[in-house]
């Protein structure tokens, strides 16, 4: 089982990746699949989400979830 | 209680109307509130010539939807409708639609503006404008 | 800014669609909030046949358009349109359309409801409803 | 020269009249203008414009103004 990692917007273009998979095993919070997933700090104000749910970078992960990494939101 | 995510321009005062004759009862509702966001010209000094809708598919309409049952068990409403455009628009093109059915006023004045707030600052969604200068990412403000 | 008086049906949202191309510059508003006020077939407990809207000629354009300019005072919006039934109306009736278009969506929403809120409480306006039992006065509430 | 008193809805209905005219000398304020043109005491709710302004029952009144009397409004 992996874990599904997903960019979206200028953090997909900074990290330079729109998703990805990792091991489950790497990771058991969703600031811990960052580091896995990406080789840099976490802008301050990224927003993150397990399952499609949002979610602070303490949050557990499991494999199988989706966790998803991106920056404040603009639409409306 | 429907949320759409449209990939064409649209015509939010056909697409009410089709709604309500679809969805609401006639004489059912005293109160419409709606409210329109429209893809504007100019942003933060600059002449814009179009832009794209990113949004996270999947996560996005689970947010709407769930901001929709939060707003009818918080208000006393009839129906609502949330339709948000994404990929390419260009000025003028309507971005955004929240309407807000209910026998009374002041519930779909309340729910719709609130609607409105949480889609702004929690759905899923990047706007990326082009200007003369280029392509950039819309700061939340 | 226009206000209008109408003494047959209307329809909102095709007199919205023409306001706004007839009097707004394309690109030039980012938001439009908009309110419709519909006959009810029930109120207060009984069903409701149809209704009669008096006014008071004159005093109403006038106090119509005072609020209209003061909307425009006090919030940076770029027009609005206010329409309002008289006389003699049936149940799902448009009775009152207000609506503001704006560059940003917090005045359309704070000028729209104003006017509303102003509308209800001081627009020389009656209703008189017809219901099984006969014609009575509708109490301001 | 005279004032033109009106009635509208259910005060229209109470007093049985729409509209009338009264003799200016009669009436200092709009007080007076209801106590001239009808025979029983105003309703604690009832609103009064004069030459089509909202005004207090206070208010002085002037040879060719028009003042009107209406219960609160039902509009919207």
């Amino acid at each position: 089982m992996t874990i599904t990692v997903k960019f979206f917007a200028s953090l997909r273009e900074e990290v330079g990746m729109a998703d990805l998979h990792i091991d489950g095993e790497c990771a058991e919070t969703v600031a811990e699949v960052w580091q896995t997933a990406t080789d840099r700090a976490m802008p301050a104000n990224t927003l993150m989400a397990v399952n499609q749910e949002y979610v602070d970078a303490g949050h557990p992960v499991r494999d199988g979830d989706e966790v998803a990494f991106f920056p404040p939101v603009t639409g409306g | 209680m429907i949320v759409r995510l449209l990939a064409e321009p649209f015509d939010p005062w056909q697409t009410v109307q089709a709604h309500q004759r679809e969805h609401l009862a006639p004489g059912s509702y005293g109160a419409t509130a709606l409210f329109v966001g429209t893809m504007r010209d100019f942003n933060q000094g600059d002449t814009v010539r179009g832009m794209t809708l990113e949004h996270y598919p999947g996560m996005t309409e689970r947010y709407l939807e769930d901001i929709s049952r939060q707003a009818a068990a918080r208000w006393d409403i009839l129906d609502s409708l949330i339709c948000h455009r994404v990929g390419p628009l260009r000025p003028d093109d309507p971005i955004v639609l929240v309407a807000v059915w209910s026998a009374h006023r002041a519930a779909a004045f309340d729910a719709s503006r609130w609607l409105m707030e949480e889609l702004k600052s929690r759905a899923p969604f990047w706007k990326k404008e082009v200007t003369a200068a280029g392509e950039r990412w819309v700061e939340n403000t």
